[in-house]
């Protein structure tokens, strides 16, 4: 026979004056089990708790019932309450008098009848209650960042400084992402790679992290804490422990007219080649699809030029596994190129360029070597049109967003091109100025008063060629809409930013959701930011959407940071609601029948399949086993399983009948 | 004569969503029938139709089954299993003749407490119209449980 | 190909060229068109500007006459009544409601099985490069090939690809020998029904086109759409008016420019109708760019 | 001009949605229609203006549209909305334009010619079932009294052979059409 202990809570007029509080205490008193019943003004003062507290210990309770405010208000409080007097937390349940009865109905007996039965309800359920204590997982501490770009190198930093150890996971050839090919940033106008290649040195030198470039992610297993990472190192062709870098095969390479990633097209690399000259690791690799050696079986001048003989040609793809306890995805965005735009010309003119590949036309280390020159025919333009929302905000073209980043660097563009061409021209057609951020509006301001950009309101309508110029057709929305015709050297298009491609694949790897766009989603648009719906898996920079460098970096501290926390302590503790399988005496050993529907219907991929051994190893019949770590609790597997072999501690079949049933008998 | 007849109405709901939205209900102060009384799950996918079937076997009059919109749910998916669970339990219990306007299957956000309470007065209304449900009888019952 | 012919209003008149040079090359290609009894007009610019239905059930009027005499497929030249067509199909397919409307006005059954096609798709259907290689003569020339906007547009309506930057006539050109060049103006408005009502909107907007294609060398303009031919043709008083200097640059249909290939006279092709000389013969810029299969053709 | 009476329905707004599904409210004024359009230089009010007004449900706005010469000035080229982001039908929007200041009366003066010019060609094909070119261009000279118009190109289109002097009469190919459907013209 159990004791339990019955609180009725007034909430001073809230609940008291429309329920009959003492009614009700005196029936539940009459209720088998209940040791003792009684009402009071606030129970959640703290008289109110010292006097559940006090029951507890004389009347030795063994479950207890708060009727009071909703659950989601103050079951904490009274949980706690409980654990202090040496309760287990999870035997105390609270009825919902106030919230869902008191507040919206009307003074009666109807009311009061109502209090009684969602009070009985909880002390059936009580009576039921087994104690739970919470999980507890172990915590691998190396954390796994995928993508060097800035966000994946601030992550890693942050968290290597904090003291745990990093694997950084690269798939081009050296970090640095997108930042690496800026020129200037805005607001400030300070070099990007002046400001970042230290970090990529600092990230390269750092005693806790790993760094593996030219290498993706293969899959991943397991769950917060204890994930698997198999990681593909794809093969580099070179041995980067005796290569010292000294470029002597880049020379030698004779297939040097490959179009370079990192200057968009604009420039040429050779089939061995490092990215970009201040590349971390500054180590060549060989591009297997360009190399002669790997196309015709011909060539090797690399390998005879090598001093090191570092050049390994017959190298492998090679897969490693790394136990990881947490993983930040910072794999960044891509953009449009100019071939999107049918009224642009489709990409047949060579004019027509987007803002990443201005970036090199204006970067001292890019292809002209800071000076701005027309791909077409290497003249300096003096007349460039900037179209902004080129592709963003464009639903016909399928991208409804705005891409966040472009009205910065467009105003940042026209504003180095004029610094750089004195007696130049910038048009600049723009929707809207979104200039939201410390600086930003200033920044813009300066571009149209001090530099004299001209900032005209409207979308283009078309650009085409005309013996050697480019005529674009806009219009001036704040005269009337009226035509404007500009005959340009060059035209730059600040393209949408999208997600990257594969950016699909790697969700479906990491079990994370993406939105249509499939940019990764966050698990809370406000309030958690930077993680995912899977527990351990964090988001920073574009590949969650759209954002320059400052909102990049902070997003990756906040996802360091929630590392650092996950990694402070050495076990996890989770809340004990989730899924069990029973457990029987041999022969059974469980009613599991093994027909995995649960599997399929778990939404966290929690169930595993477990098989039963004789003492000879031979295998007898597999059971479903739920993996504590990875059970979040919905019980979707309870409703799916015929043999009702698996349950939901806290909400297990026998509790919530046992409500069901004294509702209705 | 003025129908005076009080059904009882059972609510098996998801904390995440409907439970909030009714509490909700109760913060705004809406108003309501008191004929319901509210079974707080985790999430609508625990929801097994043993459950329904055994409140109609007790002799509720009416059963409200409610939880996140579709999209919302705080486990991803588990109002989609509900969904499809409910779509085959409506069509059997049509098939074995059972009055299926006695059990109400709806979405309700834990920003939606004027709906939660207009889907609570609604359903007393329609089953104060319907009068008492006839119990399902234990064979029947013990029938579609196997199917369950 | 045995296919259906909706000639429409201007080819008994102002386009009457058209029409000829069309029926002159069609035994040739092996087209055999099978004209639509009783056909009226489509209302082309008119209707739609101020009745909608009318601007349906004129064209769909067409469409169930070509249905009641079995014709599946219809080439249909002109690029307004193509247009006006293929416009009216796609709204009657959209809208049941409004399908109901037209067929009741129109007092015909419809169905909307009639492919409808232009005369492009139906001539790169026929000179394959196979086909032209038995080709008496070839049109080395530099021609400028010019779409306007019926043959590409509404995407909803005429499903060109290439919107922006249609090819298949400069495909077309290409396999008969001539060089069509990469010009800015292949898709803009001629002035279409302005041409007597705004004829200064007519001079300037093909003085537009005519200077880009003049600019850029083309020895020839090639249309598939009477509006555009009478507008670039017969309105070059107005438009030289605008533009203050002389044009003499020709304007030919397709067919003729086909017509010339395949070594048909002239006057066959009704090259005499244009109030611009057509005098080509002698300014053959293009040897180099003539497929060899068509110099051993003429040689 | 402000946002004064707020129901779509009772302007023309609401006419077009109902009448073509287009929302004008979709624009976001982003001019590129206005850029591209071929007539624009010769428009009193610009193709995206001419959403705005409509944008902004008031009769005097809505009476502003029905009495502008733009709406008269589209060529129904398709520019505009082969472009448009957000696939704003403004040719439909324009069709509907027109219909409705025919019915109210309120044709811009200037535009006076180009309605003949319909008229006149719808006319004919009432009358002919088909165009035919000559009695539709002496049509439209008597209605609008430019006698002396291409005065010099019709004879040329003659001897040409592009003029026909007598028409062949095939009404009762449309005569059922336009008793259904005339009324404007």
């Amino acid at each position: 026979m159990s004791r339990i202990g019955v609180f009725i809570c007034h909430c001073g007029e809230n609940i008291g004056a429309t329920v009959d509080c003492a009614k009700v205490a005196k029936t539940c008193a009459a209720i088998p089990g209940v040791e003792l019943s009684v009402d009071y003004k606030y129970m959640c003062s703290e008289p109110g708790q010292s006097l559940i507290r006090e029951a507890i210990k004389e009347k030795k309770l063994d479950g207890v019932v708060v009727a009071a405010c909703s659950p989601r208000m103050h079951e904490p409080t009274f949980r706690k309450a409980c654990a202090e007097m040496g309760l287990n937390p999870f035997l105390c349940e609270m009825a919902n008098l106030r919230e869902q009865c008191s507040w919206v109905h009307a003074k009666g007996d109807a009311t009061t009848d109502k209090a009684v039965d969602l009070v009985s309800m909880m002390v059936e359920k009580v009576k039921r209650n087994k104690p739970l204590n919470p999980i507890k997982v172990p915590v691998t501490k190396t954390a796994l960042v995928i993508g060097g770009g800035i966000a994946g190198i601030q992550a890693a930093l942050d968290i290597a400084n904090g003291g745990q150890k990093v694997v950084l996971v690269e798939k081009d050839p050296s970090i640095g992402g997108h930042m690496a090919q800026l020129s200037e940033t805005f607001p400030t106008l300070d070099c990007s790679q002046c400001i970042l290649t230290p970090r990529m040195v600092e990230v390269a030198q750092h005693p806790n992290i790993t760094l593996y470039t030219y290498a993706e992610l293969e899959g991943l297993d397991g769950f917060i804490g204890n994930f698997t990472a198999r990681i593909r190192k794809k093969a580099k062709s070179i041995d980067e422990k005796i290569c010292t870098g000294c470029g002597e095969c880049v020379t030698a390479c004779p297939i040097k007219k490959n179009p370079s990633e990192f200057n968009m097209g604009l420039g040429q690399r050779s089939a061995i080649y490092v990215p970009f000259p201040q590349a971390v690791p500054n180590k060549p690799v060989i591009d297997r699809l360009r190399c002669s050696y790997f196309k015709t079986g011909k060539c090797k001048f690399c390998v005879t030029k090598c001093p090191a003989q570092a050049i390994r040609l017959d190298q492998q793809d090679e897969i490693i596994e790394i136990p990881v306890g947490s993983v930040v995805v910072t794999t960044g965005f891509d953009v449009k190129g100019a071939d999107f735009f049918p009224e642009y010309g489709y990409g047949r003119y060579k004019d027509v360029v987007n803002g990443l590949q201005f970036e090199r036309l204006l970067s001292a280390s890019g292809p002209t070597l800071g000076e701005v020159r027309r791909p077409s025919d290497g003249n300096v333009p003096k007349k460039i049109v900037f179209i902004a929302c080129a592709g963003s905000r464009d639903p016909a073209k399928g991208i409804d967003y705005c891409s966040k980043i472009c009205c910065m660097y467009t105003a940042k563009h026209a504003m180095l091109y004029k610094h750089k061409v004195h007696d130049a021209e910038a048009y600049v057609f723009y929707m809207d100025i979104r200039a939201g951020g410390k600086g930003y509006d200033e920044f813009v301001r300066r571009a149209i008063e001090e530099d004299s950009v001209n900032y005209i309101r409207g979308r283009v309508s078309r650009v085409y060629e005309r013996n050697g110029k480019l005529i674009v057709h806009g219009a001036d929305t704040l005269l009337g809409a009226q035509q404007v015709e500009i005959e340009a050297d060059m035209v730059v298009l600040a393209t949408a930013g999208i997600s990257n491609p594969g950016s699909e694949e790697l969700a479906q790897k990491l079990h994370i959701s993406y939105d249509k766009y499939r940019f990764f989603s966050e698990a809370h648009p406000k309030l958690r930011p930077v993680e995912t719906n899977t527990g351990g898996i964090f988001l920073a920079g574009a590949c969650q959407s759209p954002k320059d460098i400052p909102d990049t970096v902070s997003q990756a501290s906040a996802a360091a940071s929630k590392v650092l926390a996950l990694f402070s302590r050495d076990e996890l503790t989770r809340e004990p609601v989730i899924a069990v399988v029973n457990r029987t005496a041999p022969p059974l050993f469980s009613t599991c029948a093994g027909c995995f529907m649960c599997e399929t219907a778990c939404p966290y991929h929690a169930i595993e399949r477990e098989e039963i051994k004789t003492r000879d190893g031979k295998v007898i019949r597999s059971v479903a086993r739920v993996n504590p770590g990875l059970c979040q609790g919905c019980g979707t597997c309870v409703a799916f399983c015929k043999s009702k072999s698996i349950d939901l501690q806290g909400y297990s079949n026998e509790q919530v009948y046992a409500e069901v049933l004294e509702l209705l008998s | 004569m003025e129908n005076t007849f009080e059904p009882k109405i059972v609510a098996y709901v998801c904390n995440w969503c409907t439970y909030a939205g009714a509490d909700l209900t109760g913060t705004s102060r809406i108003k309501y029938a008191a004929n319901v009384r509210i079974v707080r799950f985790p999430c609508t996918g625990r929801i097994d139709y043993n459950l329904l079937l055994k409140a109609l076997a007790l002799g509720a009059d009416g059963i409200i089954v409610s939880g996140c919109h579709p999209n919302d749910c705080h486990y991803t998916s588990g109002n989609f299993h509900a969904r499809r669970r409910w779509i085959v339990f409506k069509q059997m219990m049509e098939y074995m003749g059972y009055d299926m306007r006695r059990v109400k299957f709806s979405w309700v956000s834990a920003a939606e407490g004027a709906k939660w309470a207009d889907i609570v007065n609604t359903t007393v209304r329609e089953i104060r119209e319907l009068g008492p449900a006839q119990r399902i009888q234990n064979e029947e019952f013990r029938m579609m449980n196997s199917e369950g | 190909m045995k296919i259906g012919l909706y000639p429409g209003c201007s080819l008994e008149g102002s386009a009457r060229e058209y029409a000829e040079s069309l029926h002159a090359i069609a035994p040739k290609i092996g087209l055999e068109l099978k004209e639509v009894e009783g056909w009226n007009c489509c209302g082309a610019s008119s209707a739609h500007a101020v009745d909608h239905l009318l601007s349906l059930a004129l064209p769909a009027k067409i469409l169930a006459q070509a249905e009641q005499q079995n014709i599946d497929e219809l080439v249909v030249p002109c690029a307004a009544c193509y247009n006006r067509l293929a416009s009216a199909k796609t709204e009657m397919a959209a809208e049941q409601k409004t399908r109901d409307e037209v067929v009741k006005i129109m007092n015909m059954p419809y169905s909307g099985s009639t492919t409808i096609k232009n005369i492009l798709e139906v001539l790169d259907h026929l000179l394959t490069p196979e086909t032209v290689k038995a080709f008496p003569a070839f049109f080395p020339y530099k021609v400028a090939c010019y779409y306007g906007c019926l043959l590409v547009r509404p995407k909803s309506v005429v499903h060109a690809e290439r919107m922006e930057d249609p090819v298949q006539m400069d495909e077309l050109m290409k396999r008969i020998g001539a060089a069509p060049l990469d010009w800015g103006m292949k898709t803009e408005c001629c002035g279409a029904s302005f041409s007597i009502t705004r004829t200064d909107i007519v001079g300037k907007l093909c003085g537009d086109i005519l200077e880009d294609a003049v600019v850029r060398g083309a020895q020839a303009v090639i249309v598939a759409c009477p509006m555009c031919h009478s507008n670039l043709d017969m309105r070059r008083a107005e438009i030289e008016k605008v533009a203050g200097k002389k044009y003499d640059i020709p304007v030919l249909y397709i067919t003729q420019a086909i017509g010339l290939a395949l070594g048909l006279t002239p006057k066959q092709l009704g090259l005499q109708r244009h109030f611009v000389p057509v005098s080509l013969q002698g300014k053959q810029k293009n040897q180099q760019n003539v497929p060899a299969a068509l110099k051993a053709a003429v040689a | 001009m402000l946002h004064s009476e707020p129901h779509e329905d009772s302007f023309l707004a609401g006419t077009i949605r109902q009448k073509t599904g287009v929302s004008v409210q979709r624009c976001y004024q982003c001019g590129k229609c206005s850029a591209g359009c071929p007539a624009a230089s010769e428009m009193d009010i610009a193709p995206s203006v001419v959403l705005r007004h409509l944008q902004l449900q008031s009769s005097e706005a809505d009476k502003h549209v029905l009495g502008s010469y733009s709406i008269w000035l589209c060529l129904t080229c398709h520019t505009c909305i082969a472009r448009c982001p957000m696939e704003v039908d403004l040719p439909k929007v324009m069709d509907v334009l027109r219909a409705e200041s025919l019915k109210h009366k309120l044709v811009h003066p200037k535009a006076k010619d180009i309605v003949s010019f319909h008229r006149s060609f719808l006319g004919t094909i009432r009358r002919f079932g088909r165009l035919w070119e000559m009695g539709f261009v002496a049509d439209y000279k008597l209605r609008t009294g430019h006698l002396m118009q291409d005065i010099a190109v019709a004879p040329v289109m003659f001897e040409k052979g592009k003029l026909s002097l007598i028409p062949q009469f095939r009404k009762k190919l449309v005569s059922r059409i336009f008793a259904a459907r005339g009324g404007n013209i």
